[in-house]
Formats: C-alpha cells, sequence, structure tokens
C-alpha cells in the first residue's frame, strides 16, 4: 500500500453512478452503426466461441448422458444382454420414429432382450412430486410374469437424511429387485400380511417411499395397454438399433 | 348496569367515592393568604388591576380579562395586596400571581353590588354578565363560560349537556352540588338555555350516584324540557365526547367541536355557580373541592376559597396520615401531583387527593407485551400500543399523521390498563408538547 | 414433457417451493427492498408483470429457434431479460407516466434478477409448456411477492424492537428469513 | 479518490471487502449450492473462472466497448463465459453439475460479477483487472466454503464427504436444508459482528487508558 | 408526612389496573399446572426429564444472553420452556429439547430484543428448529407399554448422539387416520381425555380447557382467538368432509392433535398476536384454514405449529390493516384528508 510507484487513481467519473442495466442516454459522438456493431461483432465472437466448446463437449456429455441411461436400464432389467427403444406412435408402441418426427416429443419405453434375443423385461421412466419436488425414476417391468425387476431413482430433491432413504436405503431399494408382484402395496414395515406385491416403506419417510410405489403403480396403468397389445416376445432384428453396454 | 347509555372502551378503575360522597360540604375558614394566579383558565392571562398596598374587599375585580378567552379575576376573600409575583401554580411552573394578605378582622361580607335579574338580560347580553362574574369550566378544564355560551352562527346549538357523570374515581364535588344545590342546577341550566337560545337541556348522571338521581328528579322543574339521563359508570364517561356519544349517540367528529353536531357540554358545578353570580351576585370565588384519599386524616367536601394554599387545606383537615405518599389536583386518572405544599387551590381544582403507598404504588415499566388492552381502553378509538412505540422512537411526525395524537385526551385510560406499566399518556402528553415546540419553532 | 397440473405447478411455485425462501432466488430485492411494505409490495407486483413477459418470451424463444441450438440457451435468455426490461420500461413509461414514476427504479434493477433469469432456465428444464410456464411464472411472482411483503411487514414492526447491536441489519433479516423459511416447511409435500 | 495498489487490489476482495459475507452480494448462490463443501467449491471453481476470464477480455477490450453498450457487452462475455463453464462441467464432472442444476447458469446473473467488471475491470489494464478477479474469487470461495463446511459438518456430520462423528452422530438435517442456508450465514454475521464489537471495545478501552 | 420533599410526583394517572405483565406470565405457568399433572400421569418420568430440559434451556439461555439480568423472573421464558417441553414426544433426548430451548430463545426471542419484541412464538421457533433438525426423533410416538415408571424412549441420548434405545412406536390419532393402510378415526371420548399417543400436552383436551378456561377467565388471554380458531378449522374441515374430499370428520379435527394445546397456549401469546379484536379474528381464521389445509393434503400429519408460525408472520400485516376506526370518522384515512 505504501508502492507509491504503481499507485493508480481509481477514475470516479459520473457515469460511476449509473446502475447496471440503467438506460445510459446516448451520446452524440458514438454513431448508433458503431454500437450496433460492437455488439454484433462481440455476439458472433462469443457464438462462435461457444459452438467451438459445443462441438468438443457435447459428444462427451451425449455419451455420458447415453451411458448413465444405458447403465440405467441395465441396472432396472436384471440379465439384459441389449435394449431398444420403443416410442409411443398413434397409441400402439414401435421401435421406429415417422419420418421428419421430433424424437424429444414421444413418450418411450426401453425393452430388454437378454442373450438369446427374449424379452426380458422393460424399463420406464417417470417423475412426480413427492415431499419436496418431483422424484424421477426409472424401473425394470416384466410384462410377461407382471412383476417388478428393478428401479432406480434418477433424481430428487427430497431432505437429505429422511427422503434421500428413497435411494440410500439399500433394504427398502432392495424389495424392487426381489420381483414383486403388480400392482405394488405400500405396507407400514412389519405390518405386511405377506401378499406378493408388498413393499414395506421407511419410517421417518413414509411420504416418499410410498409416493414412489405410486409413481410406479401409475406409470404401469398408464402403460400396460399398450404392453397388452404385444410386444414382440423375440428381438425382430436384433442388430438393428439394440444398445449394448 | 348493562343496557344504561354509554360509550365503548373506557376502563374501571376502583370508585372510592364512599370516602367523601356522604360528607355535606361545609365553609372552610379564611386562610391567612390567599394566593390568585392571573392564569387560572385556558387562554390569556387576565391583566392586574391591583398593586401592593391596595385595599380590596372579598368579591372585587383584581384582575381583568383580555381579549374574548380569557376571565376576569376576584379577590376572594378581604385584605391587603402584598405583592405580584411570580409563585408555584398546581400545573407545575411559575405564574404571576396577586398575593393578599387577608384581614383576620373582616367579616369577609361581600361588598353589594347590582346585579340585573337574568329575566331581564337579553339573551346575547347573558355571556357579558357570565364573564364579568370570571365564570370558567369546573369540570376540569377551565375553559372560560362565556365562549362556550356565544357559539358561532353557523353552528348551532340544539341541546344543552350537563355534565353530572364525575366519573373520576374519589372526587364527590358535583355529587355534593346535585345534592345541596339541586334548584341552583336548575336554575343554571335556565339561565344556560336563554343564553343559547334554545330550550332543551339534558342532565348525565353516572348510575352510581343513585341519590342525586332521585334528588335531580325529584326537584325537576315541571315547566322545563330536561331530561335524566342515567349512564352507565365507567371512565371516562364525563369526557365531552364519550358523554355526547352516550346521550345523542352520535360521535363529535375527529378535530370538530361539538357544536359541530349542535351539542354544548356543561359542568353541573359551573352551571350551579352561574346561577349564584345572578342570585347571590357573588363571582366565581370559591367552589366546592372534595379532599379525599387514604392519606389526609379527615377527608370531606369543603366550599374554599380560590388562592387557599394546599398546606393550609391540609392542616385544616387534620394533616396527612403517615404512609401518605403523593398529592394530586384532581382526580387519580387525569389530577396533577403536586410537589409544593404553597401552590393555590384554584378554579379548576375539583378535589384534592391525598395518595397512599398501597394506592399509588409504582411498579416496573416492563417492555409492551402487545396485549392490546390499551387498545381496547382508548375511548376514542386510537391505537395507543403503535403510539407508545411510536413516542419511544421519538417518530413526531407520524405518530400526529398517521397515529392521530391529536385526538388523543390524555384521558389515562390505556396507561390504566397497561399491564407492563408503560407510561403511556404521559408520553403522549410529552409528545404533545414536543410537537408544539417543533411547529413553533 | 412435463405434465404436472398446472393447480400443483402455481401452489408449488408459491409456497412450497416459493422462489425466494426455497429456492434462494432474487434475494436482492430480498434484502435490499423490503424494507418497507408499500416498496416491497410494489416490487412484487412489477416482478410478476416482468415474470410472466419473461416466461412466454422464453417459451416462445426456446420452443421455435432454441431447438437445434440448446446451448445458446443463457446467452439468448439473458438478453431477452435484458431487453424485456428495457422494453417495459420504455412502454410503461410512455403509457403510464406515473405507473413508470412509482415502479421507476425497479425496473432497471430487475436486469440482475436471478429470479427472472431463473424462472425461464427452470420452465426451461422441466420442459413446462406455455400455460405452464405462465402459471408457473404468475405462482412464483406471486411466492416472491408474498415473501417480500410478509419481511418487509416484519421489518417495520421489528424497528421499534431494541435489537442486540451486533444483530442489526442483515443479520436479523437472515435469521427472519430462516424462521420463515421454516415456517414455509410446513407447506412442504402439499400436491 | 481512492489510490489503490496491486496487493491491495488482490487483498480487498478476499476478506475487507469480501462480496459475499461484507458486500452481501451473489447471496443466492452463495445460500443455494452450499449444502456441501463439494458443491460449494464446484461452484466456486465455475464463478472462478468465469469472473476472472470476464475480467480480463473486457479490461482487455475495454477501449473498444463504447460506454452506452458496455453493460449489454458485459453481460455478452459473461454469458458467453458461463456457458463455457456449463459446458465444461456437464462434460467433465456430471455429478457436480447435476448437483449444482440450475445455479450454474445463474451465475450470468450474480451481481458479484457484473459489479467487478462495471467498478473495476472498466477502468483498468488486464493485469491489475485479473488481480481484482481473482481476490474477489477466492474471497467468494472462501465465504461459500464456510458456509458448506459449517453446513455440511452440522447437517451430515462429514467434510467433504468424510464422516467425522461416527456413525451414531444425529445429523441436524435442517442445515442442509434452504432455512439452514439462511441461518448458517446469519450466524457467519452475528459471529463477525460479536468480534467487530469486541474489537470496538477493546479499543475505546485502549484509548481510555491511554488518555 | 409533613415535608413536601418527600411527596412523589408522578404523571397521571396516579392509579393503576392491578394487572401486571409479570403476574399475568406466572399466572400462565399456574394454569398449565393441569396439562403438566396429566402428562406427567399418562407418561411417567419420561414428562419431566424433557420438559425439565427443555425449560432449561429456556432459562439458561435468557439467564447467560438476554440483555437484562433480571428478565428470567419475568416468568416468559419459563413458559415458553414449559410449552416447548409439553409439545414434544415423550421419548424425545434431552439433549435435542435443552437445544430447542436454547434456538428458541435465542433466535425467537432475544436476537429480537427480549420479551415482548419478537415477532415469532419463540416455542414454536424452538419446536420448528427441531422438526427440520430431528424430524424422525421428533416424530417417533412410542407406544405406552411397561410400567408408569419405564422412559418412554431413549430421554438420556448422549448430546449430539442419535437415541438408540429401539421403541415400539403407536401411531397418532391422525397419523392412524392419514397415513395408516387402513384408516381409523380416533373416538372422541379418547381424545378428550387423553389416553391417545401424540405430545406430552397434547393429548388431553380436558386438561387444556381447564387451563385455558382459567386464563380466559383471569382476562389474561384473548378469548377471540381460539373461538375463531375453532370456529374456522370446525367450517372449514366441515365444507371438505361434507363434499367428500376430506376424510376428517369436523369433530375429530377440533379435538385431535396440537389444535387445543395451540389454540389455547401457543395462538393466543400476546406479542405475536395482533393488538386489535378484529386483527386476532383474521389471525385464528388463518390458523384454522392453514391448520386444516396442512392436515388434509400437506405431507406432514399435522399443522397446527406451522400454522401459527405462518400467522405470526403475518401479524405485522394485520396490525397495519386493522387499527381501529378513529372516534368521530367514518374509518377512512383521515390522512388523506390532512394531505389534501
Ligand atoms: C424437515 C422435514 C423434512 C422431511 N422430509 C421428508 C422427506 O423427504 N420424505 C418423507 O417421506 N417425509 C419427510 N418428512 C416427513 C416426516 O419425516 C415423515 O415422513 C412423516 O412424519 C410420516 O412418516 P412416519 O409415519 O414414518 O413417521 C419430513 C419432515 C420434516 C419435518
Ligand atoms: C377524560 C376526561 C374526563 C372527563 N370527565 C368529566 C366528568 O366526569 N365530568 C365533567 O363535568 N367533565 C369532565 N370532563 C370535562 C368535559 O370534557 C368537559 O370539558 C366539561 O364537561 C365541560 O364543562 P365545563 O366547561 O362546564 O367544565 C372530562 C374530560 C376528559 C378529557
Ligand atoms: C378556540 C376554542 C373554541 C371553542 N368553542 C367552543 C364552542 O363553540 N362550544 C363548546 O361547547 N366548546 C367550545 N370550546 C371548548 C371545548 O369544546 C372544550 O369544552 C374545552 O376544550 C374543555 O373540554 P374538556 O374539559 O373536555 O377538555 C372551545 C375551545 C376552544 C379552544
Ligand atoms: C396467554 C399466553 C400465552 C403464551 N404463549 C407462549 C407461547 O406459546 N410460547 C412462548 O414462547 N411464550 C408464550 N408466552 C410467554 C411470552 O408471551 C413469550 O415468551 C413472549 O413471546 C416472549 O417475548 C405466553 C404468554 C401468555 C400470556
Ligand atoms: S374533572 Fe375529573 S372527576 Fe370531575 S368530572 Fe371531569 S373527569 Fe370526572
Ligand atoms: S390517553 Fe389518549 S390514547 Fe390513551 S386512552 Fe386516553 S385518549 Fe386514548
Ligand atoms: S396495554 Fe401496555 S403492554 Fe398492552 S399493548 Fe398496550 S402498551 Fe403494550
Ligand atoms: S443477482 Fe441474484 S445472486 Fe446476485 S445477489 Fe442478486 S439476487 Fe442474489
Ligand atoms: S433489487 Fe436486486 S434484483 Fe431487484
Amino acid at each position: 500500500m505504501n508502492d507509491k510507484n504503481i499507485k493508480i487513481d481509481l477514475v470516479d467519473d459520473a457515469d460511476n453512478n449509473a446502475e447496471p442495466g440503467q438506460e445510459v442516454p446516448l451520446k452524440e459522438s458514438v454513431s448508433t452503426f458503431r454500437l450496433v456493431a460492437t455488439l454484433a461483432v462481440a455476439g458472433a465472437l462469443a457464438g462462435l466461441l461457444i459452438v467451438m466448446v459445443n462441438l468438443h463437449t457435447k459428444p462427451i456429455i451425449d455419451k455420458y448422458k447415453a451411458e448413465q441411461l444405458a447403465l440405467a436400464v441395465y441396472e432396472v432389467i436384471p440379465g439384459t444382454d441389449y435394449y431398444r427403444t420403443f416410442y409411443l406412435v398413434d397409441s400402439s408402441l414401435s421401435p421406429e420414429l415417422p419420418e421428419g418426427a421430433k424424437e424429444s416429443e414421444y413418450k418411450r419405453v426401453y425393452v430388454g432382450y437378454d442373450a438369446d434375443n427374449k424379452l426380458n423385461g422393460v424399463a420406464m421412466s417417470r417423475g412426480e412430486s413427492g415431499y419436496q419436488d418431483i422424484i424421477l425414476i426409472i424401473f425394470g417391468y416384466s410384462p410377461n410374469t407382471g412383476s417388478i425387476m428393478g428401479m432406480k431413482v434418477l433424481d430428487s430433491k427430497e431432505t437429505p437424511g429422511l427422503g434421500d432413504k428413497i435411494f440410500k436405503d439399500m433394504a427398502y431399494v432392495g424389495q424392487f429387485f426381489a420381483n414383486p408382484a403388480t400392482p405394488l402395496i405400500p405396507v407400514k414395515p412389519g405390518a405386511g400380511k405377506g401378499l406378493p406385491g408388498e413393499i414395506d416403506t421407511i419410517t421417518g419417510a413414509t411420504i416418499s417411499s410410498k409416493k414412489l410405489i405410486e409413481i410406479i403403480n401409475h406409470a404401469l396403468e398408464e402403460w400396460q395397454p399398450y404392453f397388452d397389445q404385444g410386444l414382440p416376445q423375440t428381438s425382430v432384428n436384433p442388430a438393428a438399433g439394440e444398445v449394448t453396454p | 348496569m348493562k343496557g344504561m347509555l354509554s360509550f365503548k372502551h373506557g376502563v374501571h378503575p376502583p370508585e372510592h367515592k364512599e370516602i367523601t360522597a356522604g360528607i355535606a360540604s361545609k365553609r372552610f375558614p379564611f386562610p391567612s393568604e390567599v394566593i390568585l394566579p392571573l392564569s387560572q383558565h385556558i387562554g390569556t392571562p387576565a391583566k392586574a388591576l391591583v398593586h401592593p398596598g391596595d385595599h380590596v374587599e372579598r368579591g372585587d375585580v383584581i384582575a381583568q380579562a383580555e381579549g374574548f378567552i380569557s376571565s376576569t379575576v376576584h379577590a376572594t376573600a378581604a385584605g391587603t395586596v402584598r405583592s405580584i409575583e411570580l409563585w408555584p401554580h398546581p400545573n407545575g411552573t411559575m405564574q404571576r400571581s396577586i398575593r393578599i394578605t387577608v384581614d383576620p378582622n373582616s367579616t369577609q361580607m361581600r361588598r353589594p353590588r347590582s346585579i340585573p335579574r337574568w329575566q331581564d338580560v337579553k339573551d346575547v347580553d347573558l355571556s357579558k354578565e357570565i364573564a364579568k362574574a370570571g365564570i370558567v369550566g369546573l369540570g376540569g378544564a377551565a375553559f372560560p363560560s362565556h365562549v362556550k355560551l356565544n357559539p358561532p352562527k353557523d353552528q348551532p346549538v340544539e341541546l344543552l349537556i350537563i355534565n353530572a357523570c364525575e366519573c373520576e374515581p374519589y372526587l364527590t364535588s358535583d355529587h355534593r352540588v346535585m345534592l345541596e344545590q339541586p334548584d341552583m342546577v336548575y336554575e343554571g341550566i335556565r339561565i344556560g338555555l336563554k343564553a343559547l337560545g334554545i330550550t332543551r337541556a339534558v342532565i348525565g348522571i353516572e348510575g352510581n350516584k343513585p341519590d342525586a338521581i332521585e334528588m335531580m328528579r325529584k326537584t325537576k322543574p315541571d315547566d322545563m324540557d330536561v331530561e335524566i339521563v342515567v349512564l352507565r359508570t365507567k371512565y371516562p364517561q364525563g369526557a365531552e365526547k364519550m358523554l355526547i356519544k352516550a346521550v345523542m349517540d352520535r360521535e363529535v367528529p375527529s378535530g370538530a367541536l361539538p357544536s359541530a353536531i349542535g351539542a354544548m357540554v356543561q359542568n353541573v358545578a359551573t352551571a350551579a355557580n352561574i346561577a349564584a353570580v345572578f342570585k347571590t351576585g357573588h363571582p366565581l370565588i370559591e367552589r366546592i373541592i372534595t379532599v379525599t384519599g387514604r392519606g389526609i386524616r379527615k377527608p370531606g367536601n369543603w366550599r374554599i376559597p380560590f388562592g387557599t394554599k394546599l398546606r393550609d387545606v391540609i392542616e385544616h383537615c387534620g394533616g396527612l396520615t403517615e404512609d401518605a405518599a403523593e398529592i394530586v389536583f384532581g382526580g387519580p386518572m387525569m389530577g396533577q401531583s403536586q410537589a409544593n405544599l404553597d401552590v393555590p387551590v384554584l378554579k379548576a381544582t375539583g378535589g384534592i387527593l391525598i395518595l397512599t403507598n398501597d394506592e399509588c404504588k409504582r411498579q416496573d415499566i416492563m417492555p409492551c407485551i402487545k396485549c392490546g388492552k390499551c387498545v381496547e381502553a382508548c375511548p376514542v378509538f386510537l391505537n395507543p400500543q403503535l403510539m407508545g412505540a411510536l413516542a419511544k422512537a421519538e417518530r413526531y411526525e407520524e405518530l400526529v399523521e398517521e397515529a392521530h395524537l391529536n385526538d388523543c385526551m390524555l384521558c389515562g385510560s390505556c396507561s390504566f390498563v397497561c399491564p407492563s406499566n408503560i407510561p403511556l399518556s404521559q408520553w403522549f402528553a410529552m409528545s404533545k408538547s414536543q410537537m408544539r415546540k417543533l411547529v413553533t419553532s | 414433457m412435463s405434465d404436472q397440473g398446472l393447480f400443483s405447478i402455481f401452489f408449488s411455485a408459491m409456497v412450497v417451493n416459493n422462489f425466494t425462501l426455497a429456492m434462494f432466488l432474487g434475494l436482492c430485492p430480498f434484502m435490499g427492498v423490503s424494507a418497507r411494505v408499500e416498496t416491497a409490495l410494489r416490487m412484487g407486483l412489477a416482478n410478476i408483470f416482468v415474470l410472466v413477459l419473461t416466461s412466454t418470451s422464453a417459451w416462445v424463444l426456446n420452443t421455435y429457434i432454441l431447438e437445434t441450438v440448446p446451448y445458446l440457451r443463457i446467452i439468448s435468455f439473458i438478453i431477452v431479460v435484458a431487453s424485456l426490461v428495457q422494453i417495459v420500461e420504455m412502454v410503461v413509461k410512455k403509457l403510464s407516466p406515473v405507473l413508470f414514476r412509482q415502479l421507476g427504479i425497479f425496473l432497471p434493477l430487475m436486469t440482475t434478477n436471478c429470479a427472472i433469469f431463473g424462472l425461464a432456465i427452470f420452465q426451461t428444464n422441466r420442459g413446462y409448456g406455455f400455460f405452464q410456464g405462465i402459471t408457473f411464472a404468475v405462482g412464483a411472482g406471486l411466492g416472491l411477492t408474498l415473501a417480500l411483503v410478509l419481511m418487509a411487514s416484519i421489518r417495520e414492526s421489528v424497528e421499534f424492537s431494541d435489537v442486540p447491536n451486533i444483530a442489526k441489519g442483515t443479520a436479523l433479516v437472515l435469521i427472519i428469513a430462516g424462521t420463515l423459511s421454516m415456517a414455509f416447511m410446513g407447506f412442504a409435500g402439499l400436491s | 479518490m481512492r489510490k489503490t495498489t496491486p496487493s491491495h487490489d488482490f487483498i480487498r476482495g478476499i476478506w475487507n471487502e469480501n462480496p459475499v459475507l461484507i458486500q452481501m452480494l451473489g447471496l443466492c448462490p452463495a445460500l443455494a449450492v452450499t449444502n456441501s463443501v463439494v458443491n460449494a467449491l464446484a461452484m466456486s471453481a465455475a464463478t472462478f473462472f468465469v469472473i476472472c476470464c470476464s475480467s480480463v477480455l473486457i479490461s482487455t477490450c475495454k477501449r473498444f466497448i463504447p460506454h452506452e453498450v458496455r453493460i449489454s457487452a458485459y453481460i455478452l462475455v459473461i454469458a458467453t463465459f458461463v456457458t463455457l463453464a456449463d459446458m465444461l462441467l456437464q462434460a467433465y464432472a456430471p455429478v457436480q453439475h447435476k448437483a449444482l442444476g440450475a445455479f450454474i447458469a445463474l451465475i450470468v446473473v450474480n451481481c458479484m460479477i457484473l459489479g467487478r467488471q462495471e467498478a473495476f475491470s472498466a477502468k483498468n489494464n488486464v493485469f491489475r483487472s485479473l488481480l481484482d478477479a481473482v481476490g474477489t474469487g477466492i474471497g467468494f470461495t472462501i465465504a461459500l466454503v464456510m458456509m458448506g463446511g459449517f453446513r455440511e459438518i452440522l447437517g451430515v456430520g462429514a467434510f467433504l464427504g468424510f464422516p467425522l462423528f461416527g456413525p451414531n452422530f444425529e445429523p441436524w438435517v435442517i442445515m442442509v436444508l434452504p432455512a439452514g442456508g439462511f441461518l448458517t450465514l446469519g450466524f457467519i454475521l452475528l459471529a463477525m459482528g460479536y468480534f467487530e464489537q469486541r474489537k470496538k471495545t477493546r479499543a475505546e478501552a485502549a484509548a481510555e487508558a491511554s488518555s | 408526612m409533613t415535608d413536601s420533599t418527600q411527596v412523589k410526583i408522578t404523571a397521571s394517572p396516579h392509579v393503576r389496573s392491578a394487572e401486571s405483565t409479570v403476574q399475568i406470565m406466572w399466572s400462565v405457568v399456574i394454569s398449565l399446572v393441569p396439562v403438566l399433572a396429566a402428562s406427567i400421569f399418562f407418561f411417567g418420568p419420561s414428562a419431566i426429564l424433557v420438559i425439565g430440559a427443555s425449560v432449561a434451556g429456556c432459562l439458561l439461555t435468557e439467564r447467560l444472553f438476554g440483555s437484562n439480568p433480571g428478565s428470567v423472573a419475568d416468568g416468559s421464558a419459563v413458559i415458553t420452556g414449559l410449552l416447548l417441553g409439553l409439545s414434544l414426544p415423550p421419548g424425545f433426548p434431552m439433549w435435542m429439547a435443552f437445544l430447542g430451548g436454547f434456538f428458541g430463545v435465542a433466535f425467537g426471542k432475544l436476537i429480537f430484543g427480549g420479551l415482548g419484541q419478537n415477532i415469532f412464538n419463540p416455542a414454536l421457533v424452538g419446536r420448528a428448529f427441531l422438526q427440520a433438525a430431528f424430524p424422525v426423533a421428533i416424530t417417533t410416538w412410542p407406544a405406552r407399554a411397561g410400567n408408569w415408571w419405564t422412559l418412554q424412549g431413549d430421554n438420556l441420548a448422549l448430546p449430539f448422539m442419535t437415541p438408540v434405545v429401539d421403541t415400539a412406536t403407536a401411531a397418532t390419532p391422525l397419523g392412524n387416520l392419514k397415513f395408516a393402510d387402513e384408516p381409523v378415526v380416533t373416538p372422541i371420548f379418547d381424545l378428550f381425555f387423553g389416553t391417545t399417543s401424540g405430545s406430552l400436552g397434547e393429548t388431553s383436551a380436558l386438561f387444556i380447557l381447564i387451563g385455558g378456561l382459567y386464563l380466559a377467565y383471569r382476562g389474561h388471554l384473548n378469548w377471540h382467538i381460539p373461538l375463531s380458531i375453532f370456529v374456522s378449522a370446525f367450517a372449514v374441515s366441515g365444507i371438505f368432509y361434507a363434499i367428500g374430499i376430506s376424510q376428517f370428520p369436523p369433530f375429530f379435527m377440533l379435538f385431535s392433535g396440537s389444535i387445543m394445546f395451540g389454540a389455547f397456549y401457543f395462538a393466543t401469546d400476546m406479542v405475536t398476536s395482533p393488538v386489535t379484536n378484529k386483527g386476532c379474528w383474521l389471525y385464528g381464521f388463518g390458523i384454522g384454514f392453514l391448520v386444516v389445509i396442512i392436515r388434509i393434503w400437506g405431507g406432514l400429519p399435522e399443522g397446527v405449529m406451522y400454522a401459527i408460525l405462518l400467522m405470526n408472520a403475518m401479524v405485522p400485516f394485520i396490525n397495519r390493516a386493522t387499527q381501529p376506526r378513529l372516534f368521530g370518522t367514518s374509518g377512512k384515512k383521515k390522512k388523506k384528508e390532512a394531505a389534501s
């Protein structure tokens, strides 16, 4: 601070008083053209920079996302060798999208096949509000046995230490991998009557754990009619569109 | 009690009127000296007409009213003017006062004086006679009565309301006036009605004075349009606006005078004294004053000449008890504590109250707990809780603009109920004077 | 993508996941403009207005233009918010000078208000449709106004209190905000 | 007119004019993402990146930016770097990116960053702008890590994910909830107020003793 | 007394009502005796431990951090401690109850400047803190088992440690209706006498009524508040019940959970309720309404605490909006005339 040589005055000109974002009266000296041009150049440069970085990161991000999805699907339909995405097109399930359609606009399920190209199970994702905010899950279902094959929470803001037990409490999560029958029935721990679809809720997080069960039941209510129309029991064309780990 | 006319809110302090209500008033002996301040009323002080050494007779004018809102001062005893000097006044200040050494040998007879029969005086001139007699309101404010009897032309008075509530605890002077001089009261009402040019009057009495109600009913002249209205016993039933609300079921608009809704309120003792002026030629030189409280040995009601020193009153009433703690001029709710035993008794002094330690024990001021009891007490529907907070924060402007300090009549109901013993009305009085200072400076 | 009902979106944004008390958006105005009730109310109403406009513009932008270049979202949204505020300012100035005088200082300040920008981002992330977006904006705006007005009236009344010196100012406001946030937890799970 | 030195530029933002704790800027991210130290660090890093890059770029180009459109230009610059930070985090630290959610994007409207550009970078050379940005960034990081640490230790019983108190510790869930964010910052300010007060009374006592 | 120097000089009024703040506070403590006795009768020594810890927390905090060393004697901190303790479950660890008392008094009261200046009910601030910090412990309702003298849970858990004793839990009447697989409406009789599980002080409507009516009779609580809470909770829940979108019968709504206790003791805290009666009506209606909404649709079984805290936050606003109508005016602001 006593470094006299490099002391610089901070110019306290009138413009300092302008609030961020406040309209500053145009001065005669700078032409409008110059203003627009500066911003346009800046914008163009910014866009360029972003696009370049995007070119670099997009593949990484996409790959990561695809991996995460694949991992989740394989996790919730154990024994799956590869899966295919089926879209809901005109009230029936189809592996193909109509010409020119936007992929993001169609609801979908992931149909998994085992090593013998036999239908193994279907994975579907659904989100509904839980205790705090939306709980997003993916779960596997076997249309043939009518039982749940597995479940994974993809996103949840449930209370840390309480609601987060829906993905941290392995005893709870494990129940979904024990092939419970559907529809699932939430019961208080220890209060079950031994019915095949019973899932023990979590004490202290009853709401979240019950909600999660309801999400699965709702999803099945929605999808069951399409499954009843029949899913290809074997992969028609194992090579096309398959995703393997 | 229910069903009786009254106003909303208000408080119920213990009455303690039994101490003196049954004691008939007696003449108080003349003291050796009287002190007569030039200002015993609201308005401009009077101008002294006498000089040291002058001899005066009882009832002589010794100071002349100055201007319209002012009042004449009369000698209350025969004697010699000793000096005109600054003397302690019951309001806590020093005031120019005429000091008269009373002539111990005088019979204290009045000098004969020619007073016209009031029936013969023209309506408009009645108030002049009343002004000459130095009559001021005896209800506490000491506002010159001739001013009130001369209402502005554009706001004619239609109803004369006689304030016989005497809502302050302990005090019984108005009560005694009704019991002892009911015909004077009625005579005073007649004079008031004539001065105002109207015919109808109402007497408002609180239900805790059944004997006075009975007496007023018994003596009521048949030819008069006067109604006796029994009111609920509640403080401050005697406040002008509250009385009007109870009697007429109308609210005096905020900031306006009673004449705005055609009413005029006069204290019952004021009425009786106006009658006395015409009957006896006697100006206003004495009144019934209640000397009471657990701190005085011989409580009673006395006709005391103005100017008598507090010291003399106490002495004559047997002196103070051991535990006497506070001396108040007026009632316990609005009266002023006196620090100096030399202050004189004045026209506005309705009572002298000597409280013991038990009666006026002070407790620590606690923080306001927002109980809302003060809001439920305030008869003019202010929010003393908010006003208290504003006063404490010295936010006077908001106090006046938002909280309507000017409508506060300093009745003390809020302070009375406050469980935290917050001196609300004291703060409001201080804020008012602070505001006056701000306005004048 | 989202099929959340409008009612649920509205209540969630207003009380359950209140922008200020649960999501920490727009804390600047919450701290800075909450000293007087009148100002707070005005700021809140101005916010609702701009939030609805932002929601609409962001939806249009996102649905019709950004579809192919999602990575330009941040930059386009901030430009939209900034220009929107400017346009609103100019329009209000023209149409109602009185309103302009009342809102005057608040409008430009909103450019750097993260509640506005956050709304655009959140509605896009959650895939809200047009009406969902507007409902979200109104709910969020009302929630913001509620929090602002409550805080302002509390601060006005705390002015009379003998707050200890070390707590005066921001520390007390934060503790009050924390308590309010605890109280708003009562709405959790409301659906 | 204030006169400053480079060392002062650097130190200032770290404590005496700490953007969060003293100037109350950038509160939203400071409260929203500090429920764990890792998140606090990730947010700080992203903010650090944006503020440094923006400061350097803006102080370099300040001659070319007409005064009238400077705010728009600053916002454009900041938004660009935020987008870059967003994409880079998503590519290389996807877990943290998910935890921070929309708050990365919200760095754009962090008034602390815009404030530094307007108050400093627009008027100073590149070197000093960088120093100022680094100081501010460090100050921001300190504040966030303080809060994140406090909240994680009490709320989870861990620091940076390592359990501190054994399995029987009862976590104070509130600390990782929104209310805990407000309360934590409140506590920190109370503590600062307390020390300030004590310093003042001591100084006064000393002054009295010497006089 | 003969010498004038001994005279007291005070401003009018020179007499005061007999009521004092300190006396009001201690009356509230006395009125809590039946409730305290009932809680000890029903829950045994656990009640004493939990309530004792929270009272200790409050008193110690008031003594250490209060600006006025004598303020402990005014009784308000004792009330805070008693009410906080009575609002906790029987098996609650003492260290948590103590912490709640500390938090409530320090951040619910002293930070605002102490008695009379706080915005939020300190006992409820303490409880809300505990609810958010230790949601599991505070929603664990032990089944009444064993002898009167056995502890109801891990009251003695070490500070900062999780309660470890595994208690059999019993659902509260509200939980039984809302979260049970087969909802049950507990009979009003049980709710009235308090033979159900729940927080220490809330279970017996009878004893709460005794204490509450005593206070109302003494004029120490504003009866407008409990009345308006009951009316609005009854009416709102009645409407929802009648049209079939709620499973809570209105009488059950009034007698279950802590609505009785809250309405008589927590909502009536003068400091944190509105000043005018009109305001108290609004405040009470708001509480009743919010309780019903949170109970029927919220994530938690009970909403009394949150309803009161939310309405506490509204009180400054309500106070602004419900100024008394000045005598001699129509109630419209006189300010406008003054301004013009
Ligand atoms: C701060 C707080 C957070 C909570 N978070 C959750 C949660 O995330 N998930 C949940 O199901 N319940 C949550 N609850 C509610 C209760 O812990 C619990 O679910 C409710 O009392 C019913 O569960 P029980 O019947 O097992 O006790 C929360 C409660 C509080 C006070
Ligand atoms: C709070 C309060 C209480 C009052 N109580 C009485 C009362 O009980 N009797 C009375 O005559 N005047 C009382 N007054 C005075 C009246 O308002 C009014 O001034 C008086 O009755 C007018 O009559 P006067 O001019 O003859 O004194 C009270 C005033 C106030 C402010
Ligand atoms: C300038 C002025 C004019 C007044 N004019 C009238 C009047 O016309 N009629 C009336 O009844 N009282 C009038 N008063 C007196 C007051 O209404 C009231 O009686 C007096 O202030 C004492 O009232 P209090 O004893 O209730 O305080 C007037 C007072 C003042 C200061
Ligand atoms: C009727 C009544 C109810 C009260 N209720 C509470 C309460 O619920 N919680 C509390 O902390 N204090 C209560 N108090 C005590 C006191 O008002 C409280 O500590 C203040 O809020 C502290 O400023 C109550 C007092 C009274 C007179
Ligand atoms: S002066 Fe006092 S006692 Fe007498 S009437 Fe008026 S208020 Fe009542
Ligand atoms: S003193 Fe003033 S505020 Fe208090 S009750 Fe009387 S009129 Fe109302
Ligand atoms: S009566 Fe006293 S404690 Fe009660 S609200 Fe009024 S000022 Fe406050
Ligand atoms: S812009 Fe947002 S983050 Fe920055 S301080 Fe303002 S409100 Fe908070
Ligand atoms: S005041 Fe800071 S964003 Fe509105």
